[in-house]
């Protein structure tokens, strides 16, 4: 009964939060609000025995996204000039979402009490050949690994376009002594627990995301005071970076159907050490994938090719 | 592949290559294009010949290519068929030799010849059409393939002139395509047989094949230039002369008429077309459109106007022959379809002359023309007498049969005045103008062209309306011969009626 | 163990009502991508109710692999949407255009 | 004996942490301008959690969790060690310009 | 066999990155690519000629625990429309983008584009069927931000994206009550299964709207024209092209294999209504635009309107082989309209680069200096508004015959206003390019062998399509869709 208490309370508080975080006055107030709503949802993973979401949502969804949106703060944000629906549009836009939502809660109610899927079941017979103990890691690099590689592929193609639109934007100096000490305990203590996570995907919660996301928040935290981190790299290494978790796992893949039997399907012998492989690479190449959205891509304005040797890279000149 | 099959493909591809090698070719390569142009005629001529001896001789030319399942692109020559074909090759060929004299300064003639290679090649497509699907895709064919020789001088009265033509052309197809699925879905597949199909095809609801006979008609009337649907004709005359000459005399009018024909004998079958009484409604509209076409030539003062009118009445006269029941109506019917097309492109060969050679565009100024032109006047009187009917010339032949025809099926009362009438309406308008050609004494020539001719003009402006006046004389004269047009209409008009 | 999946699943049906009504007004686009996030939010949280099997038992671990994939979605498009629109605020107002950008 | 007196010691300090919170919210929520609401932000929060993980840190079965815990405490100490002057900062900015 | 399936889903990948790592090699590497994928294609259709489904479990798990790769006529049909529309646009685009920079940024995109194309039409996984459709709308809103226009380009991938990615949270919310229902996302399974249920017709209510709202039906296609004008040419051609008709295939899919039990002919008629109101206002639209690319992307929510027309006769035909027809007629409609579309904006690009603009009653004389290009805009205009030689005539015959037979005629009476609206403005301009010229336009250079993909693709529409489409029904017969056919 007591749990009933505990979910009440956190289901509702959530409605508050996202209510508010859509509503509020100024875009501040939002995004904060929004940062909130995202830490509370990492709580609710939490206690639906989801950890791996619990991690991930704290470091991608409320992390890296609220981060995003706070140095988005800045850039002035027109209201879309041409689409001023008009008073009938809009009603009937908030009309039709309002009875979509009815009739999915009405569907939601008659689906309870679920009964248990032939998906789960195929699982439970197939884990042991997984060649990882933690079912999530197991259905992410394993069972539905082709998922993870198109996930990859979008990722990659976010950061190109990112690169792609770096306006030439001097890079704002705000550093100070604080963040200086913050960063020499924090940065050590990030990338220790970033191989952590990676190492123990394999048998516990984490994996190649989380600690993508972890690496990626040390960036946050070295572009606090103005150090553009491993993003600042020569064009053809930061290539070979963005490039390297999916020509991995694209090689491995293939590397089994040379060498018979289907796409993407690994040994049982080798399927562990296989899935790490993949996961280092995956880790690598979302960290930079996750630190390019967040920085944005005005320190490479010549992206993709050299800067010209005259051009003196835009950080030199600041520092 | 059977000769069979292949002659009728070697008849289309005798006008598509060349006309495709055309287009690519360079503005200045003129020699090549006239050659390839008069080979590609010449041919066509040649392969036309062994299948009039082939049908003669009840072979059966026929290609099958299945397009869709139920579905099929046929091309059959049967009677009809080779009248059609015979006609359009042989004036394709006079033609030719009109417009490659035409047109020797004027810009954009490869994309001209290639445009009117294609054109000839859906008709010729659409005259051997085995069913109402293939029929009705070279309908749509000689449309797009017609735009372009309209719109040819880029003028603003071209293009809108083309535009409207379009318009009509195309809303004429979407008519005929509906109908024709319609038909399609109600009788199955149509191929021509001689005699009518829908006849012997039990249980079909009399109802909606009277609207789909009224779609067909409406769609092929546009191109007929039937009453209500005759617009774009008269404003499409801002094409060049041989483009108005080959297409608004032979090809595209006439496509209209020989799909009416069509429809009316090999698709409902005569016989139950008169059991629907659909006919009376086509020939009242026919008889109409005769006299409302003579009427409004009479008051153009435009040469190619005033033709252009009298082309709309002369068309209804197939559309008249086709709506009376009987053979001779019918042999009247189909045997006008050669002879005003010999006809009428004379008339229009000689106003191109006119204007081409001494920019004489209007009746008015056409005082003593057959001083100046004597050879082209002469054929424009001998065409033109042969319009009004009289008796040498071959116009006589189709509207004795066809007064013949009415009295057999008893409508002579309200036929007869009917053709009389045009006959009259005919000399009103076309009598003045020989009058003004040969009795008036010349004015100045609006723009006299550097008179360095040998003869009056060009030698190959000069010959082809002699060429053509000749041949309707010789029709008209020798129309009993084994294979004259007359003699063929008779062998046509006795396979459709089931004795 | 139907409760707790119930309550959570109703939430997040809620949610994603709230955030898709709120995406399609016409606001701001930061605005538009927390609406857009916030409804991401909602439809997982539909997955993991889903996958709940109760306080001490392990869950199904499929829609959580999902989910996971989901939340790196997002993330990846709402960067791609803040870097278009910063781009598109750094050309139009300024006006003056970064010179080393050449036209397509 | 021991063991429900660790168990008693925990629910207290819990106890303790949760009442801290309340007030740190409620000093938030009444001082009126941005430098109190730092104490609040700052200090009180941080004395919340720290007993808040010293009670968790006990009810744990094995160590090991109980020092990931006071971990957690010291590394949000650091984290509002510099958040609270940079806030300062900014507000002094603000107020300034 | 299934090795092609696999060629077919990692080689773009490849390529994307291959063009990444190398960006002076990706102009050479790219046709190279593009020419290997039209091969797998083909020799993918005439597999699926012996064996009608092909299937690869991907990770080697079978089943529902695992992904798995399907490929039936419908699939393959789609697969090679894609591969040689990305071929005409792959070689048009390496003479298209000029500045090198540009271009070393165009490849890693379009073949990110490209392989997510083909991953989609492949995947046989509802989940998967999501990561694509991300994957679809993010590189093509990316795509979008390379236009030459910047402002305007930003805007139209701005709102593409927005609308992309609430669409597929639409499209998410209905693979979560999916799954929930029924324990398994994979597709063949699936389709035994899924009866009516309220559960079920919220989900199809779901995937169905967040699918239109991707394939910019009626209401919910504000975001269509501006993206497809204000892109460049070859990125336009593809998503005129594939894009829009594949998210289409998803319906297909949903519509006809999934929720056969639960879509009722009232769901049915109210997609006919939507597609009927697109295809009379896209044409209007079309008619009254003053621009070419414009006009062409109004064109495309018109033509897609007339797919959405075949869902309420297909539904409504009583016998099997009636319905293979109708069947196959959409989805030879669906091809035509694909390759006519494409070699239309290859066309519409190379007229830009030549003149500088594409007003449309600016345009006149342009007969005389691009004759190859006016004559593949008349082909691919001809194709398209489904004149005789072209594909897309065989489809409206069928179309109209069927909603005869069907008793629907109003279907009928929107497709013919349709043809005469896209002929009307086919013909305005066809009228402004014979108009003679003014003084040859200062910008713009020759560039020939540009032009050659434009006039293949449309010949291929009206000859290739319009004489040898038998064999599509012949490829369709034995699996048709689903448990409909």
């Amino acid at each position: 009964m007591s749990w009933m208490l505990i979910d009440l309370t956190l289901c509702i508080s959530l409605l508050i939060l996202a209510v508010a975080a859509l509503y509020a006055r100024g875009l501040q107030q939002r995004v904060v609000f929004f940062i909130a709503f995202g830490l509370l949802c990492a709580i609710a993973w939490a206690r639906l025995n989801a950890p791996d979401l619990a991690l991930a949502e704290a470091a991608i969804g409320a992390g890296l996204t609220g981060a995003l949106l706070l140095s988005a703060l800045n850039d002035e944000t027109d209201p879309q000039p041409p689409l001023t629906q008009p008073r009938l549009g809009r009603l009937l836009t908030t009309a039709i979402t309002a009875l979509l939502t009815l009739a999915l809660c009405a569907a939601v109610v008659t689906l309870f009490p679920l009964h248990e899927g032939i998906a789960i079941q195929q699982l439970q017979q197939q884990m042991p050949h997984a060649g990882v103990v933690h079912p999530v890691t197991a259905v992410l690099l394993n069972f539905r690994a082709w998922d993870t590689l198109l996930e990859l592929a979008v990722l990659l193609c976010a950061a190109l376009t990112v690169l792609n639109l770096a306006p030439a934007r001097p890079v704002t100096a705000h550093d100070s002594p604080l963040t200086g000490m913050l960063t020499r305990i924090l940065l050590p203590l990030l990338t220790v627990t970033a191989g952590y996570l990676l190492w123990t995907g394999a048998h516990a919660p984490g994996g190649a995301f989380q600690a993508g996301a972890v690496l990626a928040a040390a960036t946050v935290v070295l572009r606090l005071n103005n150090n553009p981190g491993f993003t600042h790299l020569r064009v053809g290494a930061l290539r070979a970076l963005l490039a390297l978790g999916l020509l991995l796992f694209l090689g491995v893949g293939l590397l089994q159907t040379v060498l018979g039997g289907a796409f993407l399907q690994y040994p049982p012998s080798t399927a562990g050490f296989l899935i790490l492989l993949i996961e280092a690479g995956a880790m690598l190449s979302i960290a930079c994938m996750l630190s390019l959205v967040y920085l944005g891509g005005h320190l490479h304005p010549h992206w993709p090719c050299h800067a010209p040797s005259n051009g003196v890279d835009t950080w030199k000149r600041h520092s | 592949m059977t000769p069979s099959v292949l002659l009728p493909l070697l008849i289309l591809a005798s006008s598509l290559i060349p006309g495709l090698i055309i287009f690519t070719l360079k503005e200045e390569r003129q020699r090549l294009r006239s050659l390839l142009n008069l080979s590609g005629a010449i041919v066509k001529v040649a392969l036309v010949g062994w299948l009039i001896w082939g049908v003669y001789q009840e072979q059966v030319f026929e290609t099958r290519w299945a397009l869709a399942p139920g579905l099929d692109l046929v091309l059959h020559a049967d009677a009809l068929s080779v009248l059609f074909v015979s006609l359009s090759t042989l004036l394709w060929l006079v033609t030719t030799i009109y417009a490659i004299g035409y047109l020797q300064h004027s810009p954009d003639r490869s994309r001209f010849f290639g445009f009117f290679s294609l054109c000839v090649t859906a008709t010729v497509g659409l005259a051997m059409a085995g069913n109402l699907f293939t029929f009705v895709i070279f309908y749509e064919l000689l449309t797009l393939a017609t735009y372009p020789l309209v719109a040819h001088k880029g003028t603003p009265e071209a293009i809108r002139g083309a535009r409207l033509y379009l318009a009509y052309t195309l809303a004429g197809g979407v008519l005929l395509l509906v109908g024709a699925v319609w038909l399609r879905t109600l009788a199955g597949p149509l191929d021509f047989s001689q005699g009518g199909i829908l006849g012997d095809i039990p249980g079909l609801d009399q109802d909606s094949l009277r609207w789909i006979f009224l779609l067909l008609i409406a769609g092929l009337g546009v191109k007929a230039a039937l009453f209500p649907l005759h617009g774009w004709l008269p404003q499409a005359m801002v094409a060049p002369a041989p483009v108005s000459a080959l297409l608004h005399a032979v090809a595209v009018v006439k496509a209209g008429a020989f799909g009416i024909v069509r429809v009316v004998y090999d698709v409902y079958g005569v016989e139950f077309a008169a059991e629907l009484e659909v006919l009376t409604p086509l020939g009242v509209i026919a008889a109409f459109t005769i006299l409302y076409g003579s009427v409004k030539a009479m008051s153009q003062d435009q040469l190619k106007k005033r033709l252009a009118y009298s082309t709309v009445s002369q068309v209804s006269y197939i559309a008249l022959g086709t709506a009376i029941l009987g053979p001779l109506a019918t042999i009247g019917g189909v045997v006008h379809l050669v002879h005003q097309g010999i006809m009428k492109i004379t008339l229009f060969f000689a106003a191109g002359n006119y204007a081409e050679t001494l920019g004489v565009h209007r009746v008015s100024e056409m005082n003593g023309i057959g001083r100046r032109m004597p050879a082209t006047t002469l054929a424009f009187s001998v065409a033109a007498l042969g319009m009004i009917g009289l008796p040498p010339v071959a116009g006589f032949i189709s509207k004795w049969y066809l007064g013949l025809g009415a009295l057999e099926a008893g409508q002579g009362a309200w036929i007869i005045p009917v053709l009389l009438a045009s006959s009259v309406l005919n000399a009103a308008y076309f009598m003045p103008i020989l009058y003004r050609a040969w009795f008036l004494p010349p004015n100045a020539w609006p723009c006299e062209n550097d008179t360095r001719y040998a003869g009056e003009t060009l030698p190959s402006l000069q010959w082809p309306p002699v060429v053509t006046a000749s041949l309707a004389l010789l029709v008209g004269l020798f129309a009993a011969s084994p294979y004259s047009p007359l003699e063929w209409a008779q062998l046509i008009a006795s396979r459709e009626y089931r004795q | 163990m139907e409760t707790t999946q119930l309550i959570y699943a109703v939430t997040g049906a809620l949610i994603i009502g709230l955030g898709l009504s709120a995406a399609l007004r016409d606001e701001p686009l930061l605005a538009r991508i927390i609406a857009i996030n916030i409804a991401g939010v909602g439809v997982f949280l539909l997955f993991v109710a889903i996958a709940y099997r109760g306080f001490g038992q392990t869950a199904d671990p499929i829609p959580h692999a999902l989910v996971l994939t989901g939340i790196v979605v997002a993330v990846a498009a709402s960067g791609l949407a803040i870097a278009i629109n910063r781009r598109l605020h750094h050309d139009s107002p300024s006006g003056d255009g970064p010179a080393e950008d050449s036209s397509a | 004996m021991t063991a429900s007196f660790f168990i008693w010691l925990a629910a207290l300090l819990i106890g303790l942490g949760t009442a801290v919170f309340a007030l740190g919210t409620l000093a938030i929520w009444r001082l009126p301008d941005c430098y109190c609401r730092l104490h609040a932000l700052t200090k009180i929060d941080n004395l919340g959690l720290g007993l808040l993980a010293l009670g968790l840190a006990l009810l744990q079965p094995d160590w090991i969790d109980g020092v990931k815990i006071v971990t957690i405490w010291l590394l949000l100490l650091c984290s509002s060690a510099t958040t609270g002057p940079l806030i300062a900062q900014r507000a002094i900015e603000e107020q300034t310009r | 066999m299934s090795d092609l399936l696999i060629a077919l889903a990692t080689l773009p990948l490849w390529a994307s990155l291959g063009c990444l790592l190398w960006p002076r090699l990706a102009d050479l590497l790219s046709p190279l690519v593009a020419l290997a994928l039209v091969g797998c294609s083909l020799l993918l259709l005439d597999a699926i000629a012996a064996t009608p489904v092909i299937l690869h479990h991907l990770g080697g798990w079978g089943g529902d625990l695992g992904i798995s790769l399907r490929a039936d006529a419908l699939s393959a049909l789609l697969l090679a429309l894609g591969t040689v529309v990305t071929l005409a646009a792959t070689l048009f685009a390496r003479r298209y983008f000029t500045d090198d920079q540009v271009r070393y940024r165009f490849w890693p995109l379009w073949w990110l584009l490209n392989g997510a194309i083909n991953a989609l039409l492949l995947s046989a996984d509802l989940f998967n069927l999501y990561v694509t459709l991300e994957l679809l709308g993010l590189s093509a809103a990316a795509l979008c931000t390379l236009g030459k226009d910047k402002p305007q380009a930003l805007r139209a991938a701005l709102r593409y994206l927005l609308l992309g990615l609430i669409g597929s949270l639409l499209y998410l919310t209905g693979v979560a009550l999916v799954y929930a229902e029924y324990g398994t996302l994979a597709i063949p399974s699936l389709a035994q299964q899924i009866q009516a249920s309220p559960a079920s017709l919220t989900a199809l209510l779901l995937l169905s709207s967040g699918l239109l709202i991707k394939c910019a039906l009626l209401p919910l296609h504000i975001w269509l024209p501006a993206a497809h004008s204000s892109a460049p040419a070859p990125v336009s051609a593809v998503l005129s092209a594939l894009v829009v008709k594949v998210t289409f295939y998803l319906l297909l899919r949903l519509w006809f294999e999934l929720f056969t039990a639960v879509i009722t002919p009232a769901f049915a008629t109210l997609i006919g209504t939507m597609g009927a109101t697109a295809v009379i206002w896209g044409s209007w639209r079309a008619l009254m635009s003053t621009r070419l690319k414009l006009m062409a992307a109004y064109s495309t929510v018109s033509q897609m309107g007339y797919l959405f027309l075949f869902v309420p006769i297909l539904l409504a035909l009583p016998d099997h082989d009636s319905r293979a027809l109708a069947f196959g007629a959409l989805v030879l409609f669906a091809l035509n309209h694909g390759i006519a579309k494409a070699a239309l904006f290859l066309a519409i690009g190379i007229i830009q680069q030549r003149l500088g603009h594409d007003q449309v009653d600016r345009i006149n004389g342009v007969a005389r200096q691009l004759p190859v290009t006016l004559f593949a805009v008349a082909l691919a205009g001809s194709a398209l508004v489904g004149l005789p030689p072209s594909g897309a005539f065989l489809a409206k015959w069928t179309l109209i015959s069927a909603s005869l037979v069907t008793a629907q005629w109003w279907w009928l009476l929107v497709a013919v206003i349709g043809t005469l609206l896209a002929a009307a403005y086919l013909v305005r301009v066809l009228g402004a390019a014979f108009a003679p010229a003014e003084p040859p336009p200062p910008t713009g250079k020759q560039l020939l062998s540009g032009e050659l993909p434009a006039l293949l693709l449309a010949a291929m529409a009206t000859l290739g399509l319009g004489l040898g489409a038998a064999p599509i029904w012949s490829l369709l017969a034995p699996t048709g869709l689903g448990n409909i056919l």
